[in-house]
């Protein structure tokens, strides 16, 4: 009597819950995902192309634009390929603070990713709670580079400045607001009945599949596997820090829930050792007026907000720029477990699990 | 009193006063809504339209009014015309029985205080669930009219979801009912003047309002039109002024439903045990009541993140009706004795 | 919508006769301003400062702009923010064509405006070369103020606005 | 550069060694930077050695006759790969010998880059999770060459090889879906290749869907 159709639907790109302008095309049965295509690009700048006719330097303002919720990680991954062919020793100094902004900035984007994640789930007040904690850590990178979102904050060999007068004054007050703060998004999620009913259990990869998938960060974390580059590779001053890496069990979406919200506390930890252990001292090594670096090829990672964050560089030694800079976005590889995530599960959860992969399309697009 | 009074001057005057009073608490409860949510959220909300932003919702009101009103191409075009009006009449008609106070003269109109409802069916109940049951057609063919993925899949979630939660939203009436024994709105409000049937219905009550919570597509039941997941839902395609209908619907049934649960359990117009003395008229006690259950409305959208589809369906059918219908039991087992 | 009717040329003298203006004028147009309903339509960094500006500290709610619609059909405002790509150009031309009059567009952020930092083979250089943009806000990314304060010139653009004029510009069917 | 740093090291330099000193080469590099030349610019190279370790060496003699060159730069152990018929084998090798995690699959223009055997190059990164070692193994490809698609080993590969399709126009064998990822799919060209302009193919696509978007009105 009733026939049985599968209906193509369109989800984005302009859609209240792709996180900018992913598009993915549903096959669905009545509610039930059948089939998912991401289709992206559609915030594809060239950036990869402009590097290449910018100098150093100013290709560091495109590092910004790729991952726009974390540009601090971006910048400080960017930097550190450079120095790493350079072969330039930073001042104790720049690299603790390169780590106090890193970790304010790796909250602030969880901070993003919770409340766009909780809104998409229906939870609206903490998306605005969020925020508000959020704009804390945007009055620090404003008070030192002058940018709240886009800061472009190191320099090749150290920091572009000295720290400014006051600023260890606005991490303290936000190390002793934060914790509480915390408590109350985790009152309003973590136990709730609704949240788990519709995070447990939805979007399961296992540690195999995401490791085959090239998953990073808190989507591989939260499948059991503690690869965590500031742990295994560690860069800048992180192996002088007492921390855990965050890991979870569960390999669904409140696992990766839970991963974030450890690593949130786990970074004030960073940020709060940074502040104490901070030395005193030059904050840039004598470098060059113009960057000029030797011909060779580089790949160096950092564990950004959302994953591996990688820059392949190829100097040809006789430019003042990259010869070829390649970029490898967490998001980009991330979304790649979209697929096998969402497959049997209902339309509702795609939205859940777009949510927890925490993509930025500036990043995946570049 | 002469037929005139009694048959045409006395019902048209209480429509019109119930009619405006009604409108006017939806344009606020708009406004009103902004407003907790945003103070729920370390916000301000709207402020600048007016003193305090009061006249923010006539502003929306007239915007709505004046905007471009587009029929897809595609659309049924007389069902897609006629599904706002559909789902908004119903909202409205329910009001005829709701018993807003014990009696009133109207300001004078009338010589002797007539009862304070438009009409005191002796069915009253049963006419508001009949009645409310149509609206749910307005969204159902507004989704299907569109011609649209989006619309159709909030179609269809609303009817799957207003059908499942229509029976344990009555069985749970069932129980007040019984005690009453009556279906008189007002009947039933009398029938409190000893306890309020919230007491000995506690299952009712609480199952209630989570049924009525679904049954106005409310957050966190919000499904229909979930607007991260299917982008407005079965109103995706309207706008303007049809916009305006579904909007108004909504928030008019959210009062509807809000005014059975003053009746049936809250005691209606009474006054709260031991506060009698402050002698309010009936129609304040009635209207406190209702707005404490809207702002319980508004307290939970800002708290609560939204079920799934699925899960919706399993709670109802699993979960209310069963505990219900055991509820029903317990009452006729007391009654009996 | 695409109701035509018979076309009559439009002259003063009928609209004089026809319109009337000025208070009436006033109300639509103060409803307008004060009701204007933004789209959530994202496309880069500049979303991010947008979404923080409808939040707890900007809040846009306070100018009755806080009612952010998903979809086109009931939005007033399209925000371009961020980063318009040529292949993402025919959708944004086509969610401002699914929007109801009256429309506007604010044009947020340096991309947006020109094309901005990213002048390469991919972008659409300036959101106004595939729709009419009323604001535009400068900055990479603008700050919430700013933003703001696009809005507020965008209120006093529309508080400006008169019927007369545009049917005067436009032509209209009668 | 490292000249100037050479001369005025800072006082952390020491301990900054310590922490770095697992990686082979940090010492050595500033060697051929000393012999600069300040007013005569000229090409710095960085050097490249021989592999030291031994799970280098192992990987080498078991990849055998099929590495065209093996060396340690940057502290990076890289493996240029012969594109011949065992190099799906091959990398099912190194897939066994630990390296489970594709990182990145890079697309490289040498066309103005001297002392490149051939036009392209593709470069993967590789890291093993359990022992903690990444390699990079490189493949140097004409023009219109094919390359075998990875996907097979690593599922990752997919959206890393319609990349380098669509950006640089390389195509992989054995796959399926390979089409434009990033760009339309009525683009014409590739734009990272070194001899097409940054903003090529702009222009003309702009008119052209300008163009089209007044013919809907």
């Amino acid at each position: 009597m009733f026939k049985r159709e599968i209906v193509e639907l369109n989800m984005g790109p302009q859609h209240p819950s792709t996180h900018g302008v992913l598009r993915l095309k549903l096959k669905l049965d009545g509610e039930t995902v059948v089939d998912l295509e991401p289709e992206i690009g559609y915030l594809h700048r060239g950036v990869e192309k402009l590097a290449e006719n910018f100098n150093y330097l100013q290709a560091l303002n495109l590092t910004d634009r790729l991952d726009y919720i974390a540009a601090v990680s971006n910048n400080l991954g960017y930097i550190e390929t450079l120095e790493k062919l350079g072969g330039v020793e930073v001042p104790k100094k720049a690299q603790y603070f390169r780590v106090l902004l890193t970790e304010l900035n790796r909250i602030a984007s969880h901070l993003l990713w919770l409340a766009t994640h909780a809104l998409d789930i229906g939870a609206m007040t903490v998306f605005l709670y969020a925020f508000r904690e959020r704009e804390m850590i945007l009055d620090m990178f404003e008070m030192y580079t002058g940018g709240r979102l886009l800061t472009t904050t190191f320099r090749y060999g150290g920091l572009k400045e000295d720290i400014p007068e006051g600023f260890d004054k606005k991490v303290k007050e936000f190390i002793k607001i934060f914790p509480s703060r915390m408590e109350d998004y985790e009152d309003l999620l973590t136990e709730n009945r609704i949240w788990k009913k519709r995070t447990v259990g939805v979007g399961v990869i296992s540690a195999e599949d995401a490791i085959n998938l090239g998953l990073s960060g808190p989507v591989l974390r939260g499948s059991g596997v503690p690869y965590d580059i500031r742990k295994v590779e560690p860069y800048e001053v992180y192996d002088e820090f007492d921390w855990e890496i965050a890991v979870e069990n569960g390999c669904d979406t409140y696992a990766r829930y839970k991963v974030r919200m450890k690593e949130m506390r786990q970074s004030l930890r960073i940020v709060e050792q940074a502040l104490e252990g901070m030395p005193e001292g030059e904050f840039r090594a004598k470098v060059p007026k113009t960057l000029k670096l030797p011909k060779g090829e580089v790949y160096h990672s950092i564990e950004a907000p959302k994953g591996e964050l990688g820059y392949y560089l190829i100097s040809d030694g006789k430019g003042t720029g990259p010869y070829r800079l390649k970029v490898r976005g967490p998001s980009f590889v991330n979304l790649q477990g979209l697929k096998p995530m969402c497959k049997g599960h209902m339309v509702a959860d795609v939205v859940a699990i777009i949510g927890t992969l925490d993509v930025v399309l500036g990043e995946i697009d570049r | 009193m002469d037929f005139t009074t009694t048959y045409v001057l006395l019902p048209t005057a209480k429509i019109i006063a119930v009619f405006i009073v009604v409108l006017l608490t939806v344009l606020f409860l708009t406004y009103a809504e902004r407003k907790v949510i945003a103070f729920m959220q370390v916000r301000l909300g709207p402020m600048r339209v007016g003193p305090w932003g009061l006249l923010q919702p006539i502003a929306d009101g007239i915007k709505l009014f004046l905007k471009e009103d587009i029929i897809p191409l595609k659309a049924d075009r007389f069902v897609y015309w006629i599904a706002p009006t559909i789902s908004i009449v119903p909202a409205l008609l329910s009001f005829l029985v709701v018993p807003w106070g014990s009696e009133t003269t109207l300001f004078g109109l009338a010589k002797q205080p007539v009862p304070a409802v438009i009409s005191d069916l002796n069915i009253g109940l049963l006419y508001i669930l009949a009645i409310s049951s149509i609206g749910i057609y307005g969204i159902l063919l507004g989704g299907w009219a569109s011609n649209s993925k989006y619309p159709l899949l909030g179609g269809l979630r609303s009817a799957a979801q207003m059908v499942s939660y229509e029976v344990p939203l009555t069985l749970a009436l069932v129980g007040p009912v019984m005690m009453a024994n009556t279906l008189s709105t007002r009947g039933i409000v009398e029938a409190q003047k000893g306890m309020w049937f919230v007491v000995p219905q506690i299952l009712a009550f609480l199952v209630y309002i989570a049924c009525a919570v679904a049954e106005t597509n409310r957050a966190p039941y919000d499904l229909p039109e979930a607007e991260t997941e299917l982008v407005a839902g079965f109103h995706t395609e309207y706008s303007g002024m049809k916009f305006a209908f579904f909007y108004l619907a909504e928030y008019a049934n959210m009062i509807v439903v809000s005014s059975i649960a003053t009746i049936c359990f809250l005691g209606g117009w009474l006054p709260v045990p031991g506060l009698s003395f402050l002698h309010l008229p009936s129609f304040v006690w009635f209207a406190l009541k209702v707005g404490v259950f809207l702002f319980g409305y508004l307290w939970i959208r800002a708290t609560y993140p939204r079920y799934r589809y699925d899960q919706l369906m399993a709670i109802g059918w699993k979960f209310f009706i069963p505990v219900t219908l055991i509820n029903i039991f317990i009452t006729a087992f007391f009654l009996l004795k | 919508m695409e109701e035509g009717g018979v076309g009559v040329g439009v002259t003063q003298e009928l609209i004089d006769k026809f319109l009337i203006t000025t208070k009436l004028e006033w109300v639509f147009n103060w409803a307008r301003k004060s009701s204007v309903w933004p789209m959530t339509f994202g496309l880069a960094c500049c979303a991010i400062e947008m979404m923080a500006t409808g939040a707890s500290r900007f809040d846009m709610d306070r100018f009755g702009a806080g009612i952010f619609r998903a979809t086109p059909r009931q939005s007033d405002l399209m925000i371009v923010a961020g980063t318009v790509t040529l292949k993402m150009a025919p959708v944004v031309r086509k969610v401002y064509d699914q929007m109801p009059e009256p429309k506007w567009v604010i044009s947020m952020g340096a991309c947006a405006n020109s094309g901005g930092l990213f002048n390469s083979y991919s972008t659409l250089q300036g959101v106004d070369k595939i729709v009419p943009v009323d604001v535009y806000i400068p900055g990479c990314p603008p700050r919430p103020e700013s933003l703001l304060y696009g809005f507020m010139r965008l209120q006093d653009k529309i508080m400006k606005s008169s019927l007369r004029e545009k049917y005067l510009k436009e032509g209209i069917n009668v | 550069m490292s000249e100037e740093l050479k001369n005025n090291p800072s006082p952390e330099k020491d301990k900054k060694e310590e922490v770095k000193a697992k990686k082979p080469v940090e010492g050595e590099k500033p060697k051929p930077a000393a012999k600069k030349v300040p007013p005569k610019p000229q090409i710095v190279v960085a050097p490249k050695e021989e592999p030291a370790e031994d799970w280098q060496k192992e990987l080498i003699k078991k990849l055998g006759d099929d590495v065209e060159e093996a060396y340690v730069s940057v502290g990076e152990f890289n493996i240029v790969l012969k594109n011949n018929e065992n190099f799906i084998a091959n990398f099912e090798n190194i897939k066994q010998h630990g390296f489970d995690y594709l990182a990145d699959i890079s697309s490289v223009d040498y066309l103005k880059f001297e002392g490149a055997p051939k036009r392209f190059g593709l470069s993967y990164h590789l890291y093993s999770m359990n022992m903690n070692r990444r390699l990079r193994v490189k493949v140097f490809l004409d023009e219109n060459e094919k390359v075998p698609s990875v996907m097979d080993i690593w599922k990752t590969a997919d959206f890393h090889e319609r990349e380098a399709y669509d950006l640089m126009g390389i195509v992989f064998t054995g796959r399926q879906g390979l089409k434009r990822i990033l760009l339309p799919d009525d683009w014409v060209g590739h734009p990272l290749r070194k001899d097409v302009d940054k903003v090529e193919g702009r222009e003309e696509y702009t008119a052209k869907l300008v163009r089209k978007l007044r013919e809907e009105d």
